[in-house]
């Protein structure tokens, strides 16, 4: 597995292999993404309780899935720069955390257009989307530590203990959330969640599960390429691909120019 | 860059073997090796932002850099972390002083942390031989950014430790106290000690020859 | 398809401001992260480009100063 | 080697015993959190009327939510000045391992500014008419409490401690931290108020406790190491 993973720990043979995967990654994704969302609009029946409005499901889900997968990434990239100074896991963990931010917000927001018109308001502190705002408020804590550094690869230690500092709280919070929900629930709300999924209903969500998996790690994908460049902004392979891009660069604005 | 030819066959006490700093996507230093043995008194030059400072927090296991390992008795520093820091007394450019405690309380404390052995008499003499007698008890608040210099400094008067690592340790005192710490120092070195300073003037007692310097000068600002 | 027209598939069955503002919402965000990736990686090969460039001109400038004040010296002994 | 070796328990007294001199002779650290505890708890009155009905109701909230406040007022002190004049430099080159000073480090804390809290809470307790047969649980909860806010408090500080502007990022790190002790403590004191037995939720903070006094120390020593880099 080492020998294996030997070569992508060096950054330079991971920028080329990235940037070979890209495109790859992003045409799969529109394709996952475009299938499962029209499916998902147009055809996937709908619920027979909660009407169109059950739509909303197909992006609530899987974002809020993936903003927590997001998370255990950060952390699992964190713990493996701790413990073997890899550094390369650093960066991949500051590109990772803007876009769980991200889909951490959207799940915030198509839950509570969702429970508008299943409960007649926006926001209700139901368990999930109460962990769902901690959650937020945990990846802004990270990002605010990495934006206040000015050194990347000190931002990237102190993010990453951070991260596992908050991985080890996550459950906990997830669990006292959902205890005290059950708590103070006065009348019966119909929660969120998962009503029996017929088959039609379940393949478009597939889609659109996949789909936005690998619009993640597109994105991420980008990101880290960033995230490589700025950490080895000394190294010689990194100037030359500076310069050559650069003057790519002019001379597509002289021809532009002509 | 080695600062010493290789001459003697005992270990180096630290050494430093391809070390590369980066501060702000700066780069201060590359692919330096360093080699300081017992004996040594070792002076950090060069432009201010050089990156001397680094360079020291480095060797002390304060900052890590970006590349490159030191070594202190052939082990590295961080698998060596407590025998390290026995034998090593940094002083930076903070004086470690409390302004709510008194002279002799500062002092006592970082000795006390330190493993040195210290009473009440051993202060007080101690403080005298930084010209601080009748300070002993005034509170650090009320005294001068020079005597805070001085109540970290005698430390040194008392340590243990055998690598010395001082970053500017004459700002702030007067002459006649400047050559009271170069004969400490050489007296530290005889004794199988090392001294690694930065310092803006040159030391005045020892023989241009016999202080090993190190140059900085990677800068681009 | 479950919606017999477009009105109809607008419509959603009466809840289509709050499925088309999920939808829309999510896209729109989706795409200014997508966004700012792309520019920020052109942006850092910018800045590395011109922090690469003052560099070039500082060793210029210590190199012809250095030149000024060794060689005269050198010239004379020589 | 010529050291003298001290054991743990003498570094650990050393630097608790330093931390406490300092924070006796330069009462503001503990009087003004202290303060600020009070000033919240009487604010809310103000703000929703003086039934005590309603204040019954949402005391138990109210006082630790201003109990979190003011610790997180506090936390800046415990490792900022040390920063600043250079000392957490040459604890950390001491030979000894780090979490022992840091555990030290938050116990005095947590002395000087927690255990202030739970003396003055019945207090408080009075002024906003919480139920009678709470205030074993609010002392109770405080005591296992405010410890575990101390100590992850600790771990937001060691890492923005080297940052200019790091208050408000603090809040930000550490107060989601809190919830799940804001929870269990609240819902011990309703449960109390109530008649009903509540050691279920004050294991819960024991555990937390235990949890973060193992674990904080460690994490907050490599915070730290990576803010004075």
């Amino acid at each position: 597995m080492w020998k294996w993973l030997h070569p992508y720990a060096n950054p330079e043979v991971s920028y080329h292999f990235t940037g070979k995967i890209l495109p790859w990654l992003g045409a799969l994704a529109t394709l996952f993404l475009s299938i499962g969302i029209i499916w998902a609009l147009a055809f996937a029946p709908a619920d027979y309780q909660q009407g169109d409005s059950f739509r909303i499901f197909y992006v609530h889900v899987p974002a809020a899935s993936l903003s927590m997968g997001i998370y255990f990434g950060m952390a699992i990239a964190a713990f493996t720069s701790m413990v073997w100074q890899f550094k390369l896991a650093d960066a991949s963990a500051a590109a990772m955390a803007p876009v769980g931010a991200i889909f951490t917000a959207i799940a915030l927001i198509t839950g509570a257009a969702w429970g508008k018109p299943m409960w007649g308001t926006w926001w209700i502190w139901d368990a999930r989307l109460t962990s769902e705002l901690i959650l937020l408020f945990l990846y802004l804590g990270v990002i605010a530590l990495h934006n206040a550094f000015e050194d990347k690869n000190l931002a990237g230690k102190a993010a990453g203990i951070l991260t596992l500092v908050g991985v080890i709280n996550l459950p906990i919070i997830k669990y006292s959330v959902e205890w005290w929900n059950t708590l103070h629930q006065g009348s019966t709300v119909s929660k969120l969640g998962k009503p029996s999924m017929s088959i039609d209903m379940l393949w478009p969500f597939v889609f659109c599960f996949i789909g936005f998996a690998l619009l993640v790690a597109t994105i991420i994908c980008i990101r880290f390429r960033s995230e490589i460049l700025t950490r080895n902004s000394i190294r010689p392979w990194v100037r030359t691909l500076v310069s050559e891009h650069l003057s790519k660069h002019i001379a597509q604005e002289k021809n532009n120019a002509i | 860059m080695s600062v010493n030819q290789a001459t003697s066959l005992t270990p180096p006490l630290i050494s430093v073997t391809n070390l590369t700093c980066i501060r702000e996507e700066r780069l201060l230093f590359d692919q330096l090796n360093i080699e300081i043995n017992a004996g040594d008194i070792v002076q950090v030059e060069g432009p201010n932002g050089s990156g001397k400072t680094s360079l020291l927090r480095i060797l002390s296991g304060l900052s890590q850099p970006f590349e490159g390992e030191v070594f202190f008795n052939q082990q590295l520093i961080s698998q060596s972390r407590e025998e390290f820091h026995q034998d090593l007394l940094y002083l930076g450019h903070l004086p470690g002083v409390k302004g709510e405690m008194s002279a002799a309380e500062n002092l006592s404390f970082n000795l006390t942390l330190q493993g040195a052995p210290n009473n009440a008499v051993n202060i007080e003499k101690t403080l005298s031989a930084v010209n601080l007698t009748g300070f002993e008890d005034s509170l650090a608040s009320h005294l001068s950014a020079g005597q805070h210099r001085r109540i970290s400094l005698a430390r040194l008067y008392k340590s243990t430790a055998k690598i010395w690592i001082l970053d500017e340790p004459f700002t702030a005192i007067d002459k006649q106290g400047v050559r009271a710490l170069e004969l400490l120092f050489k007296a530290h070195i005889k004794q199988g000690g090392c001294v690694i300073l930065t310092t803006h003037q040159d030391l005045l007692t020892f023989e241009p020859e016999q202080v090993k310097k190190i140059t900085l000068d990677y800068v681009f600002d | 398809m479950q919606f017999d027209s477009f009105s109809a598939f607008l419509n959603m069955g009466g809840y289509g401001f709050y499925v088309w503002l999920s939808f829309g919402v999510s896209a729109a965000l989706i795409a200014g992260l997508l966004f700012s990736s792309l520019t920020s990686h052109t942006k850092v090969i910018k800045q590395i480009g011109a922090r690469q460039q003052r560099e070039n001109k500082l060793r210029q400038v210590r190199k012809n100063r250095q030149n000024s004040t060794t060689n005269n010296p050198n010239e004379e002994t020589q | 080697m010529s050291i003298a070796n001290l054991s743990y328990r003498a570094v650990f007294s050393l630097v608790l015993k330093r931390d406490l001199t300092i924070a006796m002779r330069h009462k503001d650290d503990i009087i003004n959190p202290l303060l600020f505890f009070v000033i919240v708890v009487t604010l809310f009155p103000l703000g929703i009327g003086p039934e005590a009905q309603t204040l019954s109701r949402i005391a138990p909230g109210i006082i630790w939510v201003a109990a979190l406040l003011s610790t997180l007022l506090s936390l800046d002190r415990l490792f900022k000045s040390d920063h600043d004049d250079g000392s957490l430099e040459q604890m950390l080159l001491s030979p000894h391992p780090v979490f022992i000073l840091v555990l030290a480090k938050i116990v005095a804390h947590w002395l000087i500014t927690g255990l202030p809290l739970i003396l003055i809470a019945p207090l408080l307790a009075v002024l906003l008419h919480l139920n009678e047969q709470s205030y074993g649980a609010l002392m109770l909860t405080l005591l296992l409490g405010t410890p575990v806010l101390s100590l992850l408090g600790a771990i937001g500080v060691g890492l923005t401690v080297g940052i200019k502007k790091g208050g408000v990022l603090l809040s930000l790190l550490v107060l989601p931290l809190y919830i799940p002790v804001l929870i269990f403590a609240t819902s011990a004191i309703d449960t109390a108020a109530l008649g009903l037995p509540y050691s279920g939720q004050l294991a819960i903070i024991a555990a937390l406790f235990i949890g973060s006094l193992t674990l904080a120390p460690f994490a907050v020593g490599a915070a730290l190491k990576v803010s004075t880099n």
